[in-house]
């Protein structure tokens, strides 16, 4: 069993026909995923990645016409916060943001929005997900990783492909790998996926990246403590990083002495988790378990 | 990007803020003409884009036009932390009876923006917050609703504004709050706010950080932006949408994604090294944009190795070599450059790179350990 | 309040939907000189608050500025529906090749505004939702998010749009939605919204009905309103506040709420009168107010009769008394009364009225069926 | 029983110093209404009705020190949106607004806003709750009501009084009555308060009171043919209406054939509701239940 994704995962792909849209739904459908739909606007009516796949001018026709119930979004930024709350409007319920620089405010307006509903949002600015060997819903190389026992969550891109990367060459595969993405204000938090975890018989231990900033490790560490029976492993960056260019005195006002590398380390330590020292440790903590 | 107190000043204004009279100067004449002008002491106040000013000299209380010119002439062209001095905004002293603080800024943890009052303002109000927390009333604005008199009319209750203030503080409020939205600000802050002697409410300094993500929204900000009060190199590489910080170390890095940056630097640090920057060329960079980078990693004279580490996703490792091969045509170094790519289009990246003479490594911890070998044995 | 053709037309322009070009004229010359202006064939449009005015004759085609006069001077000055003509919108003739309509108003069942487009606009829309309601696309707007251009886009789909269109279509249909917002209307429509021979879209005719409740932040409206274009009693009824809608009955009610004053004119009905008009004077009305109340039911020529029917709550029943006494003091009438007060100060208001020499009745049905007799019996 | 109120409602009073708020307070404090504090902004630390009830500056403080549960509004319309939803912000679950003129889409956001939360609004334009013989919340004369087993809910404001008069004079005595206001866009709706009724074990009867517009009347009248074991007695405004000033043609389409007086009084004969022709028949109705 994985997480959030599966193959009954009916994918959609916002964007299909732009450049990003373009390449990696041709490497998602080369992994495995099941991509029903792609929607660009004004070129409803298509058909892409070797006329397989129909392209739809809306969410709502393409989720009507092909059942999909998930969505990747590889929209520019203006028009991103735009086609989540499409998406989100058309009954989609896992919706997956890769695209970076989303105008902050307006994702305060978007999560708060679509918070009463039914709906995982993951990202935006994220990675997406990935449950080896045959479902991927985002753009972490489909080859860095293998399947296994370990869920992964992180809130950074790239610094995710190092550690599955790293298990994977310590032969340590992954249930499922979820960048919840680096962005101030994200649709799901590490403790959302905590507790999917949790539930997940595929998963038996549990990695979680973090970096400096804001208060989500922190939270996630008394999470640990209190519900999680599965052995977690935290990594935190930033322990090099110069003092946060501070938001002026509120911003300082507000985060008070925590945020920092050493804050989080400390509540990841507190809460029983081993931290990792760099990011190919990691699998040595495991194999120690 | 963050706007001169001249700019948030002009944006208040507009917004129904009392702030003093007063204009910018570029010259001594132009300051003098100005305290002419107002007809009363003045103060003169460096426009530049750090902290700290008062206590570096850059802003003083002069009595005449005369002494106006006088002090004008000595501060501007003078540097303060490293940034000259071009520009002054020359305005009316006021008389000050109390220094509120109030601010707001986007607060992760709740979703939402927080606003901040304090009955006791100034450049001390984070000391405040630290040893007396109940005097900072905070207030939730919902996104989707902006801010409510009440929740203005509560923070003036809860800093014991007298009444016949309340509701020019809130008016003030709700115009700071307006001015945030409008200009997508991540922060908004009036520092002091001030209760002058005569009983009024007057925005005495103001800061404003744009969302550079929302920065397509205002390019009039952008066209008026003001480049030599940064420097150089940052310039540099927001032109290419580039994160970039300097930093003390000599180990330059260019790394794809914030937190594997972060990581990278940490991992260098930890094998004894020092990183000479941030630099994290984001997702799906251009062969152009990594070239800009290694441009602007080279320009610094301290960096005594290059530590490359990419892992592609949406950034293809085959652009990245491309990018690579092309600064090293065009400038030629001596500098050693160690290379790491791993995933999307691995493959080819590396046989763009082939043909050059680079030093690669398969892990992160092999390239940093590399990296700071090489920056101890490099002698140029 | 309802927004002549040319308000409409104003506000949209500013909101970046293409208009057809053209003035305001408020004579044969003025349209002469715009047709001279415009150098092609025009149309004029009388500008009255009524519907049906171009079935009246209301609206023309010229083609020359001659024309122009010739036909301006025959519409100004004569009347649509009872309504004087005063002005005339003068514009340039645009070729229709299709015509769409597009309109918003709040939907009290979803609790939002909803929007509604249709590609075979025209004045014949209602007839095409009744027989064709499948060619009415709707959309609703949640209103903390506002209208999104997703959302528009799939109106513009839905109703077949050629995709050429689709961009000028989400702009037109956001500018109207701002509209809408900003000026707090309860209604904002184009109809017909055209595609030209040329292939581009134009607002050939707008709809704009502000919210009474929200004027007080519109006071640039309220000042430009044209009370000439609207019936004199319910522009007197207006300015007191006061709900008054002319019937063609018999018996004038002055009733405190909607709903009460419904049921009133209902059971007099029931008793087989008929009412000359629906008045609420409102909650918590004061003296003056009702006086003002039955000084236009008294103006009516038809009143044969005036029922007063209070149920105080918010109102009190003294205020009315004192209200209804000083008119009866000011104004000399035989034109009988049936007063009806129950309620908050019941008692002090009958005490006030005791001295008048007036009909009472402690039920409603007593005072209908009072109201309906006296009704008859009536001989001016 | 009553619904809504009772005598464990702690009441504040926003615009406790108005002319409306401080005359409906002391009839309320006279009909035996806990009123246990007032808000008016700028006036906190004064006591009024004859120095018995504290006026606080804001509604957080006045339920902070003094408790209360409900709060019923009488600011003038344009800052009444801002005390709604100042209320609801300082957790009081009761809130009653009875000014009128409050900007309809003002009210369709603040409605939006507080959908999520456990808040019942009743009204804006409402003339509130009674429950003889010893609690309201609102402006309806106590001496009109008496106690009994009939529950009253209505659009309307004075046709309630009318109603609940006409019963009292026939010796009917009321449960609750409810007024959930005029206006367009209100807080609570007929079914809302239909099915409190339903389960209220003083109430053996409702009268229902509609008015032309809206829909309302019509999906009650199927909530009472499916859901409702009491006898509902109904009575529709507005018969001799004029055809109601159309909302252009948006509004037009959107009401169709529906909202007119005959339209609701089908609905309700259809559903097996008994409707009177005039209120003073209503008393009659139920006696021949």
């Amino acid at each position: 069993m994985s997480i959030l994704v599966n193959t009954e995962t009916r994918l959609l792909v916002q964007g299909i026909t732009g450049h990003e849209g373009g390449f990696h739904s041709v490497q998602m459908l080369k992994y495995g995923t099941n991509i029903v739909a792609g929607v660009t606007p004004g070129k409803g009516g298509e058909w892409v990645l070797n006329g397989k796949i129909p392209v739809f001018d809306s969410v709502q026709t393409a989720a009507e016409f092909t059942g999909a119930n998930a969505s990747i979004i590889f929209v520019p930024a203006r028009f991103a916060g735009d086609a989540i709350l499409e998406a989100a409007d058309a009954g989609i319920k896992l919706i997956v943001c890769i695209t970076e620089g989303i105008p902050v405010k307006e994702m305060l307006q978007i999560k708060r929005a679509i918070s009463h509903k039914d709906i995982r949002l993951i990202g935006p600015n994220s990675p997406g997900i990935i449950s080896p060997p045959f479902t991927k819903v985002g753009i972490i190389p489909g080859n860095i990783t293998k399947p296994g026992n370990v869920g992964v969550v992180s809130r950074s891109g790239t610094l995710t492909y190092e550690v599955v990367y790293a298990l994977k060459q310590a032969d340590i595969g992954t249930s499922t790998c979820v960048g919840i993405g680096g962005d101030p204000i994200v649709g799901t938090d590490f403790i959302d996926i905590l507790s999917h975890f949790e539930g997940d018989s595929q998963t038996d231990v549990v990695v979680m990246i973090g970096e400096i900033g804001g208060l989500e490790e922190e939270k996630a560490a008394v999470y640990v403590a209190n519900h999680m029976t599965k052995p977690v492993i935290g990594f935190i960056a930033g322990l090099a990083a110069p003092p946060n260019k501070r938001m002026g005195h509120a911003g300082a006002i507000i985060e008070g002495g925590v945020g920092t590398a050493e804050s989080k380390i400390n509540a990841l330590k507190n809460a029983g988790i081993q931290v990792a020292h760099y990011p190919e440790e990691i699998p040595e903590l495991i194999k120690k378990l | 990007m963050r706007l001169h107190e001249y700019q948030s000043k002009e944006i208040f204004a507009n917004h129904q803020i009392p702030v003093p009279r007063g204009r910018l100067a570029s010259s001594p004449e132009d300051a003098k003409l100005i305290a002419e002008e107002l007809n009363r002491p003045v103060v003169l106040k460096a426009q530049v884009l750090v902290g700290g000013r008062g206590k570096a000299g850059g802003i003083r209380l002069v009595k005449s036009p005369g002494e106006a010119s006088d002090e004008a002439s000595k501060i501007l062209g003078s540097k303060i932390k490293e940034i000259p001095v071009r520009r002054l905004l020359v305005e009316e002293a006021v008389n000050i009876q109390q220094e509120i603080y109030i601010g707001m800024t986007i607060d992760r943890d709740s979703g939402s923006t927080l606003l901040i009052a304090s009955g006791e303002g100034g450049v001390d109000v984070e000391e405040v917050a630290r040893t007396s927390p109940e005097k900072i009333a905070r207030v939730y604005v919902d996104p989707l609703l902006g801010l409510k008199d009440y929740q203005a009319r509560n923070l003036a209750a809860e800093i014991e504004l007298p009444r016949p203030l309340w509701r020019s503080f809130i008016s003030i409020t709700k115009g700071l709050y307006q001015s945030y939205q409008e200009l997508d600000a991540t922060l908004a802050e009036i520092n002091p706010l001030v209760i002058t002697a005569d009983g009024r409410l007057i925005a005495l300094d103001g800061k404003m950080i744009i969302d550079d993500n929302a920065l397509f929204r205002h390019p009039d900000l952008v066209e008026k932006r003001d480049f030599s009060a940064e420097a150089p190199e940052e310039i540099e590489a927001q032109k290419f949408c580039l994160e970039y910080i300097k930093l003390s170390g000599d180990i330059g890095c260019l790394v794809n994604g914030a937190g594997l940056a972060m990581a990278t630097m940490d991992i260098i640090q930890h094998n004894g090294g020092q990183p000479a920057n941030f630099l994290d060329i984001g997702g799906g960079a251009s062969a152009e944009k990594v070239a800009a980078a290694l441009r602007i990693i080279l320009q610094d004279p301290q960096v005594k190795t290059v530590l490359v580490n990419i892992f592609g996703g949406i950034t293809r490792c085959d652009e990245v070599a491309i990018g690579i091969k092309k600064i090293l045509d065009q400038i030629k170094t001596d500098i050693p450059f160690i290379i790491r790519l791993v995933g999307t289009n691995e493959k080819e990246g590396r046989e763009i790179l082939a043909s050059a003479n680079l030093e690669t490594a398969d892990t992160l911890q092999e390239a940093a350990g590399k990296a700071v070998q090489k920056s101890l044995e490099y002698a140029p």
